[in-house]
């Protein structure tokens, strides 16, 4: 490999990286506001529920399966959090919630595992299913959260703000798991091939089964994080936000497909899109051209990505007289 | 060969033997989600006899329409192993490109050649975007997912920027008579609407089952790398999907328009999870290279009878909301039922 | 009366002042005798047009809706008018047309206008220079559109003291209510004036001012003039603990009646007025002890403290 | 090696297993025993039932009847994983792989060691096995490189190294010599030997009789899902086998051809350069003329061909088909010049193995069935593929609704086959023809083969055999690392001298050595 070579390669292992750099420049010039570290802070902080949300969508998609229903766990436990612990200390909330939400990660779980039904077909129904019992739990009122909820917003671990510590803990344990531990590479083998997978001798239903116990679980926990940050939830909570995780785990370069990708991908893919965002608030841009703007990031971040794995992989291509290109 | 006679032999007399079997398993492959229709309508009768009458099918039939539109693209671009979340945009774009054309109130066009113009620029705008996501994904090596995702994003929201161009509040009316026919008149006691929604499943039928394009498109889903050896054009191919797509979402965004007589920005934000939900309840795989056009109309009338049904019963909208999730999960699960215990599909 | 069947067909729940609305109609229905459906649109006009022909094939009495899109809705009257059932529309007027329905509506523009004239005078009193931020609410809600350009016919009025420096597309969503302000908070940290097109980011607005360290009372050289609309029970309790200055209310509890006698007057073959109107009002740190009987915020507060 | 010193009880026996699928019988009750530190064989026609028998005594399939016992204890495994817990070791005739993997993790997926009580991957302790286990195969490649960047033979050792380290009981070894060379094959003998001599019971299924009465004591035949024989080695010789086998006894194995090649040339390459996988290729096939090309593992003989037919660019030189020039070499391009390819991956380039065979056989040549504007005529079609099916003698009539991932190895290799047949190539590139196909398949190839070349056509045959292309080709060209290194007249070929050619040194080494 020579010296070119190595430098190509490494340019366009950094390409989304530099896409980013080029983002905050280009907002950088038109706000002296956007280059700030209470700037930087604030992005963490605001991504930091998707991002949570997109690592534990990353495990499923890594089994080639999808979770449509976080939106609604986030709405459903946010809702026990907030009409039946608001008395209790939060971290005994915030374990019910876990529990709770794992729980229902292992219905999905077990509906797609166990029952073998399209992931899509399960967690749409468990979608409704799970808004539905919020709804009426909640009577479809406005539910607000306890100062004590509320102010862990405001809480700082060794100064650092409490939903990046979330964040930064989530991913930790979530990319040891993946890395380095025999669960996440078999997570991987179940991804890229179920059958051979389960010919090789792996328990492919278990480990798919977890893996939606893991995402339900962070699903959970994303909803805790934004229950700290926005202070009271309603019917329309979490609409959607399943598309902003595969979104975010997507644009991370996580396959739909199964068994290619990881959590740094989700997380970078959600501090994209959230940089995007606030960039356009910070210059006060238009707001008829937000969707305009952070489609058009977005679509040149994965634009970026195609070219770059296509050209990685011609570059990268083992060759039979090796010498050549050295 | 001696192995291949034997082998068929005994299957012609297993066959024989079950032949009652045969049917029923036949029955029970394609037509389930029919069967599960009539099953389900059945057992709504005592709760909303309403469903037993004529007035209802007839506006199951007309709401199923559109929405079957729709999902024949979606099927198609399923089929290739791809996905259109853009549907939702196009249906909206178009409906207000068409209508700012349209429009009697400083349209850009009038008289009787405006609503053909528009329908045109509608169908072009469907395309336009088709033809983008499907170049972003074929030559910029993009996921599916995540280009129409952008463009999604991007031309909704174009929808209601472009539309505060045209009209002082957030929709554009005043549609010519011509195409607002569309949605409410009749050909020989036919609704329009239908006619058009027929018309684009048997042509999409015929494209998937009689076609070259057709066989070009499942064998792209079922594996593009083999049918790229095998001298397919496989670019092209995902390329035709997307476009019809496009077109399609298109062209159910005219049955729109013209039902709600206005061309408005967000119209079908919403259907996107019905759209997906309905093909893949059919029967469709999300991973390609299996589909058909039957499948996803029995798929669009189970979620059209559901809502239906349950918009009869006025019920409140998280009961709405917990029927409807268990009957989608119950259906799913007869499905793996069978599928597990008659050896089916 | 009994018997008799009315179709509720909102286009979604999104925040108390829809939930307490269906609510009063459902109760003050039942009231009245009436069996009540319901029918949520989820902001689909498509849908809605859709739940209507359901409701006219049920043969329901009358019909109390709430569109997204004026336009859109016509249709929906016409198939009414034709099947001869009663339609009102609730708090949001549809588009003229020869179709023939009552709508109830709140002067949004207006009452918008009222409410941030009064913290305008308030800042100019105050003296020196206002950096003001607006949350406006789905760019494809007409009743957005007509708060925000009530906002802005008010600021315009006050330009010499007043300058806007954001303005927030919430979308109605609060997750991105939250993370706008505090963006625009992190930009302009010296905003001081605010308006939201509606109280129900009342919580999301709190956490971000608490985290910009700007969450204070009136009086406090820290205070932000804050501006609500809807009249939500949160904006009471923030007007009578001093952190808000001035609410738009719609009045819904008129409204409600409004809306329910014009279904009955036209079931006896009258032909009510096409619109009625909610004059609604400005809720003021000044008018606040005499006005707050109307404001239905309060009324639902006081119903729960008492039980 | 004391093979004839029998413990007292067999390690496995099975006894009459049956199988269904979809209503069809493909096993008859198949019994046999494995005795400890023995190799048996196990042979029989392509969808004789040898792949499913294993499928059963590995958990992948439940059988329907008929009992199993290991060891003494009765055996029923009901998944994979049951079975390796038991200690059945399977090598699985389609590789069984994560090419997301790197080769270490695809060794230890099963059970990666863990680092003292913590849940972590001890990967010291794996990179230290994996290089043993690589060692022991004799693959010189780091335990780190992913899998999908690996050739198929080497993932082949891969997936013998994974059974190694399985340290099971019973090791099954369905074809695991498909895509290896010579001396790769001696390097498994070895292993089988040495995992015998540690009582390891082992079931070698082949197509190579030879390699088969070579590692294993004892021989079973499989025919029409029933065994309708085993015995000792001794007692058996590969004549004897095949007409087991078939029912009949096969002669000549390569068949002659009646006609010579004639002057016209059908493919001409020159100077075909593409850095890092060929360097200044050229030669001529003319019709009628079957050409081999023969080389090491990893040699480039794969890459050569797919260079030829336009699946990778190539960055100078020219290739010509029949005397048109091919300008931009893409499949479609090279398809509608006259050229056919076989790759020799067949399940990701090969076949759709969720369609039909007749969907798999028409791909290549849909407007031949065209009728109106764009539309197939389905009858013609079907009748076509039907023929093509009975042409290459695949074991099933049923093409219309038979999908190609149910039928059995050598059966999917022979759809490949007529899937271009069908094209009726001038050119037909094939690699690895023969790739798992039973004795009286490979012969019906060959006379496939005779066939398109006495028509005219004209053959590029790339094989691991050096027997099958001394035995088909007019013409040997040699290749190592990507450089044509010798030809041989079909007068003059000598294994030793090709084999020698084919190791000749290439490149920097040879400008060293020179
Ligand atoms: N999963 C399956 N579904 C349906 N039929 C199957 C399946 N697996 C195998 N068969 C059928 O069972 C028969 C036996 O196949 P098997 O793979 O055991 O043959 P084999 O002896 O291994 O052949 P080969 O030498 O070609 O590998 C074939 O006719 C095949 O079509
Ligand atoms: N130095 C090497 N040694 C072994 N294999 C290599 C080497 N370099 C590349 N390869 C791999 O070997 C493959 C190239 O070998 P190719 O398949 O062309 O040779 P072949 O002679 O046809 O081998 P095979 O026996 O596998 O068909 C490539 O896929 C490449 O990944
Ligand atoms: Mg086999
Ligand atoms: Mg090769």
């Amino acid at each position: 490999m020579n010296s070119r070579n190595r430098i190509t390669i490494l340019l366009l292992q950094a390409a989304p990286y530099l896409l980013f750099l080029a983002i905050l420049l280009v907002f950088g010039s038109l706000s002296d506001r956007f280059l700030s570290l209470a700037n930087f802070t604030n992005i963490v902080i605001q991504a930091a529920p998707v991002a949570i949300l997109a690592i534990g969508m990353t495990f499923v998609l890594l089994t080639a399966e999808i979770d449509l229903s976080v939106g609604a766990v986030m709405y459903l436990t946010g809702c026990i959090l907030g009409l039946y612990l608001g008395g209790v200390p939060w971290p005994i909330g915030l374990m019910v919630v876990l529990v709770a939400s794992a729980l229902l990660g292992a219905v999905n779980g077990a509906l797609v595992a166990y029952l073998g039904i399209t992931s899509f077909i399960a967690t749409l129904g468990t979608l409704f299913i799970g808004r539905g019992i919020a709804m009426s739990v909640s009577n479809t009122a406005s539910v607000y959260f306890p100062e004590a909820i509320t102010s862990l917003n405001r809480a700082t671990v060794f100064g650092i703000p409490s939903a990046i510590v979330a964040v930064a803990v989530v991913f930790v344990i979530a990319w040891v798991l993946l890395q380095q531990t025999p669960f996440g590479r078999q997570v991987y083998a179940v991804g890229q091939d179920r059958d051979a997978a389960t010919k090789a001798g792996l328990p492919a239903r278990r480990i798919v089964f977890f893996c939606f116990v893991i995402s339900g679980a962070l699903a959970g926990m994303a909803g805790f994080v934004s229950s700290t940050q926005i202070g009271a939830i309603t019917a329309s909570y979490g609409l959607q936000a399943e598309f902003s995780a595969i979104a975010a785990a997507v644009l991370g370069g996580t396959s739909l497909f199964g068994g290619r990708g990881g959590v740094k991908g989700a997380l970078f893919g959600a501090l994209l899109i959230q940089t995007a965002a606030n960039g356009l608030v910070i210059i006060n841009a238009n707001p008829y051209i937000y969707p305009l703007v952070t489609a058009g990031i977005i679509f040149i971040a994965v634009a970026v990505d195609g070219l770059r794995s296509h050209m990685l992989e011609r570059l990268e291509r083992r060759f039979i007289r090796p010498w050549e290109i050295a | 060969m001696l192995v291949s006679e034997a082998v068929s032999r005994r299957a012609e007399r297993e066959a024989g033997r079950s032949r009652w079997k045969a049917a029923a398993r036949f029955i029970l492959s394609e037509y389930l989600v029919l069967a599960l229709c009539v099953l389900y309508t059945l057992v709504m009768i005592p709760f909303v006899p309403e469903i037993a009458t004529v007035e209802v099918w007839q506006n199951i039939l007309s709401d199923m329409m559109p929405l079957l539109i729709v999902c024949l693209g979606q099927t198609i671009v399923l089929i290739i192993a791809g996905i259109d979340l853009s549907v939702t945009a196009i249906i909206s774009l178009a409906s207000v490109v068409g209508a700012s054309i349209m429009t009697q109130s400083d349209g850009y066009l009038s008289g009787p050649l405006a609503a053909p113009a528009a329908m045109a620029a509608m169908l072009l705008v469907g395309a336009g975007i088709g033809l983008l996501n499907g170049l972003s994904i074929t030559r910029l090596n993009m996921p599916a997912f995540m280009v129409t995702l952008a463009t999604t994003n991007f031309f909704g929201g174009s929808a209601i920027w472009y539309t505060t161009f045209h009209s002082t509040t957030t929709s554009i009316y005043d549609l010519p008579d011509m195409f607002i026919s569309i949605g409410d008149r009749d050909i020989a006691g036919i609704p329009i609407a239908v006619v058009i929604a027929v018309a684009a499943a048997l042509i999409v039928h015929g494209v998937l089952a009689y076609t070259i394009l057709g066989r070009w498109l499942y064998a792209v889903g079922k594996n593009p790398r083999t049918a790229y050896v095998s001298g397919v054009p496989v670019r092209t191919t995902i390329l035709s999907a997307f476009i019809l797509s496009g077109m399609l979402a298109a062209l159910a965004s005219i049955v729109y328009t013209a039902r709600l007589q206005t061309g408005t920005p967000i119209l079908g934000e919403r259907i996107l999870l019905d759209v997906i939900g309905a093909v893949v309840i059919g029967g469709t795989s999300l991973f390609g290279g299996k589909g058909k056009v039957i499948w996803t109309v029995f798929g669009v009338l189970f979620l059209v009878l559901i809502d239906t049904t349950l918009k009869l019963l006025g019920a409140s909208l998280f009961v709405i909301y917990v029927i409807k999730g268990s009957v989608i999960l119950a259906a799913a699960l007869l499905d793996t039922l069978r599928t597990r215990y008659l050896g089916v599909r | 009366q009994s018997g008799k069947t009315i179709a509720v067909l909102f286009d979604g729940l999104y925040s108390e002042f829809w939930v307490a609305g269906m609510q009063i109609i459902k109760d003050e229905m039942k009231k009245r005798g009436y069996a009540v459906l319901e029918g949520i649109s989820d902001k689909d006009d498509s849908k809605q047009f859709e739940q209507v022909r359901a409701m006219i094939a049920r043969k329901v009495d009358g019909i109390i809706i709430v569109q997204t899109d004026s336009k859109a809705v016509i249709p929906a009257i016409r198939a009414a008018n034709r099947a001869n059932i009663p339609m009102v529309h609730f708090n949001r007027p549809p588009a003229e047309s020869d179709a023939y329905s009552v709508a109830v509506v709140a002067d949004n523009q207006t009452i918008a206008r009222e409410a941030v004239l009064h913290s305008c005078r308030t800042a100019k009193q105050a003296g020196g220079k206002f950096k003001a931020a607006i949350l406006i609410g789905n760019l494809g809600d007409p009743n957005a559109i007509q708060r925000r350009d009530g906002f802005q016919e008010a600021v315009s009025q006050f330009s010499d003291t007043i300058e806007v420096v954001a303005r927030i597309p919430t979308e109605w969503n609060s997750d991105k209510a939250f993370a706008g302000l505090t963006n625009a908070l992190q930009a302009n940290p010296d905003i001081n004036f605010l308006f939201t097109s509606s109280d129900f980011l009342i919580p999301q607005i709190t956490q971000a001012l608490k985290s910009a360290n700007k969450w204070a009372p009136i009086g406090d050289p820290k205070h932000v003039i804050f501006t609500g609309f809807d009249g939500f029970p949160t904006a009471y309790e923030l007007m009578e603990q001093k952190y808000m200055d001035a609410c738009g209310v719609q009045n819904l509890f008129f409204e409600t009646k409004l809306a329910i006698d014009a279904i009955i007057q036209m079931q006896e073959g009258k032909k009510p007025e096409k619109v009625l109107l909610d004059p609604g009002f400005a809720i003021t740190q000044a008018n606040m002890m005499e006005k707050r009987e109307e404001m239905w915020g309060y009324t639902l507060l006081k119903q729960k403290k008492s039980g | 090696m004391k093979t004839n010193q029998r413990a007292d009880q067999p390690l496995l026996s099975v006894e009459g297993i049956t199988k269904s699928f979809f209503g069809v019988r493909v096993l008859h009750g198949v019994s046999f025993e494995l005795w400890p530190g023995e190799a048996l064989g196990l042979v029989g026609e392509n969808g004789s039932g040898k792949s499913t028998s294993m499928n059963i005594l590995g958990g992948v399939h439940q059988p329907d009847g008929g009992r199993m016992s290991l060891a003494g204890q009765l055996y029923a495994p009901q998944s994979p994983r049951e079975a390796g817990r038991a200690g059945i070791a399977f090598i699985h005739q389609e590789l069984n792989l994560f090419p997301n993997l790197s080769i270490e993790e695809n060794l230890f997926i099963t059970d990666f060691p863990k680092r003292g009580g913590v849940p972590f991957i001890d990967r010291g302790w794996v990179r230290k096995r994996a290089r043993e286990l690589l060692a022991e195969v004799d693959l010189d490649l780091p335990p780190t490189r992913l899998v999908g960047n690996l050739a198929q033979g080497e993932r082949q050792l891969v997936e013998i190294a994974k059974a190694l380290h399985a340290d099971a009981k019973v090791l099954i070894l369905d074809e695991p010599t498909t895509s290896l060379t010579r001396r790769e094959v001696e390097r498994l003998f070895a292993i089988v030997n040495r995992l015998k001599s540690r009582g390891v019971g082992i079931i070698f299924i082949s197509h190579a009789l030879e390699d088969v009465m070579h590692v294993c004591e004892r021989v079973t035949v499989l025919r029409d899902g029933a065994v309708v024989g085993t015995d000792l080695r001794e007692r058996l010789n590969v004549p004897a086998i095949i007409s087991m086998m078939v029912g009949r006894s096969i002669d000549a194995i390569f068949p002659e051809r009646s006609t010579k090649p004639r002057e016209e040339v059908a493919l001409r390459v020159r100077g075909l350069t593409q850095r890092g996988v060929a360097n200044d290729v050229s030669f001529d096939i003319r019709a009628g003329e079957v050409v081999g090309l023969s080389g090491l593992m990893g040699s480039g003989r794969s890459e050569l061909a797919r260079l030829i037919f336009g699946l990778d660019p190539i960055e100078s030189g020219t290739i010509e088909v029949a005397g048109t020039r091919l300008m931009r070499p893409t499949p479609k391009a090279s398809m509608a010049a006259g050229l056919a390819f076989l790759t020799e991956d067949r399940r990701n380039e090969g076949l759709l193995m969720d369609a039909s065979i007749v969907d798999n056989i028409g791909l290549t040549f849909l407007k031949r069935f065209r009728v109106g504007p764009g539309f197939v005529g389905g009858k013609a079609l079907n009748t076509t593929a039907g023929e093509l099916a009975r042409m290459v003698h695949l074991s099933t009539d049923r093409v219309q609704d038979t999908l190609a991932k149910h039928l059995s190895g050598g059966n999917q290799q022979k759809v490949v086959i007529a899937k271009w047949l069908l094209r009726r190539p001038k050119v037909f590139i094939l690699d690895e023809p023969t790739r798992g196909i039973d004795v009286g398949a490979k012969q019906e190839v060959y006379r496939i083969i005779n066939r398109l070349v006495e028509e005219g056509g004209a053959v590029f045959l790339i094989s691991s055999e050096i027997e099958e292309v001394m035995g088909l080709s007019d013409r040997i060209l040699t290749i190592n690392k990507g450089e044509i290194t010798g030809s041989f007249e079909r007068s003059g070929f000598d294994r030793e001298a090709i084999l020698a050619a084919a190791m000749a040194p290439v490149g920097p080494k040879r400008e060293a050595t020179a």
